[in-house]
């Protein structure tokens, strides 16, 4: 499937580009998984994705856990926890 | 009864006063205004920092707020509130956002003003880079504010599963 | 942490932008400003009123919400705070009082300034009269007011004993 | 004893005056003990103090019960419940 994936802040910094889209196999099922998939394209990714338990994630801009599915997704965006206010 | 709701994120300052007004203009009902300002500080964690940069989710970071603005409107009895939240590079003792509520009494006005904070301050896309002398570094979040935060659940909660 | 305080009752307006950069001008250590304001609303229980008219008890009040503001500075890191009260007659839509509460965090910033409200809403020694179609009334106190002002004890009890 | 008593609100309109200096009899010694002599003393604070319930008082410029003695006091007041803010 094709999916829109959207980098934030130091996660943006270490993968080295804000988005890009993707071709994701269909044995990539979960956010998770999709985490797991993207760390293998690259040292980039490898480092962005290092510590998994610190990486959110957002399914077309609502905020999910890393079991949820991703089959209905067009853009996925991954960030470190938020610090605003 | 429902909320006159402004929601802005922009790299301009803004005016509390300017807002304020805004909302309670002309009208005889509104009682209490409770108004919170975030300001950059001049130091993180106990060291200098020269600058502060904001970076967020367009989109995302906009439709949460309104959402939690909704949220605050259906659990008290407000009359207006305003959320205002900046983006880009912010200088101490610049305001970086604020959050205005108002309501014909004072514990909805306070009760709101609270709650939208606890969220921005946790769950709203947005992230902080600060300027040291040895180079910049992205905020780490606080485990009190995510505390804080957790106060507002079980309805908190139901944002954090999809 | 010696907070900055300033106490004022007055007849005159206030502008709440300004007590604002009272406080927080040239500091870098200020992250949070909390303000409450209380308006004079156009009806008192449904009613619609003409006016409000404002007593109190002048040296009383004063040293009172002086003493409130030193405890809240004892119980929250604050680096500023400012209570102004109107007496005298004031007109729906117009402000009766504000508090502004100052801090590097917005948790201390928000209890002061919902302390001091408890606080200037059951015990200081002002009293409210309203100007109905069929004449003036004095305004009594809610039972609600002093049940949010007992979530303060056991300090706030012992202002309650001689 | 020689004391200085304020009035407040409906108090003070009750009683036609915000201020008096009053000679207390030696037999009064608490606020309660006052509120009812100085009801003693006419229609119009009989009136005023007709409900001791909702009267408060204050010593000198500090909130006291009905009970405080009043033999260190130089300023009494009574007022109704206060309704600032």
């Amino acid at each position: 499937m094709s999916l829109k994936v959207r980098y934030f802040a130091w996660v943006r910094e270490r993968v080295g580009k804000p988005e890009e889209d993707v071709e994701v196999p269909a044995s990539v099922t979960t956010v998770a998984e999709l985490v797991t998939w993207l760390s293998s394209r690259g040292e980039e990714y490898a480092h962005a994705f290092a510590n998994p338990k610190v990486i959110r994630a957002a399914i077309d801009r609502i905020h999910v856990k890393p079991q949820a599915p991703i089959d209905k997704a067009t853009e996925i965006a991954f960030f470190p926890p938020m610090t605003g206010g | 009864m429902t909320a006159l709701s402004t929601v802005r994120i922009q790299r301009e300052p803004f005016d509390v006063a300017t807002e304020v007004a805004a909302i309670t203009r002309g009208r005889t009902d509104a009682g209490a205004v409770v108004t919170f300002t975030g300001i950059c500080r001049g130091d993180e964690n106990g060291e200098p920092i020269a600058s502060l940069t904001l970076e967020y989710y367009p989109g995302m970071a906009e439709a949460e707020i309104e959402r939690h603005v909704a949220e605050a409107a259906a659990r008290w009895p407000l009359i207006g509130v305003t959320v205002i939240h900046r983006f880009g590079r912010i200088l101490p003792g610049q305001d970086i956002m604020m959050v205005v509520t108002v309501s014909s009494h004072r514990a909805a006005a306070f009760a709101a003003a609270d709650f939208l904070m606890d969220y921005l301050k946790t769950r709203a896309p947005f992230w902080k880079q600060v300027e040291k002398a040895d180079g910049r570094i992205w905020v780490e979040a606080k485990a009190t504010d995510d505390e804080a935060a957790g106060r507002w659940a079980p309805s908190g909660k139901s944002h954090a599963a999809q």
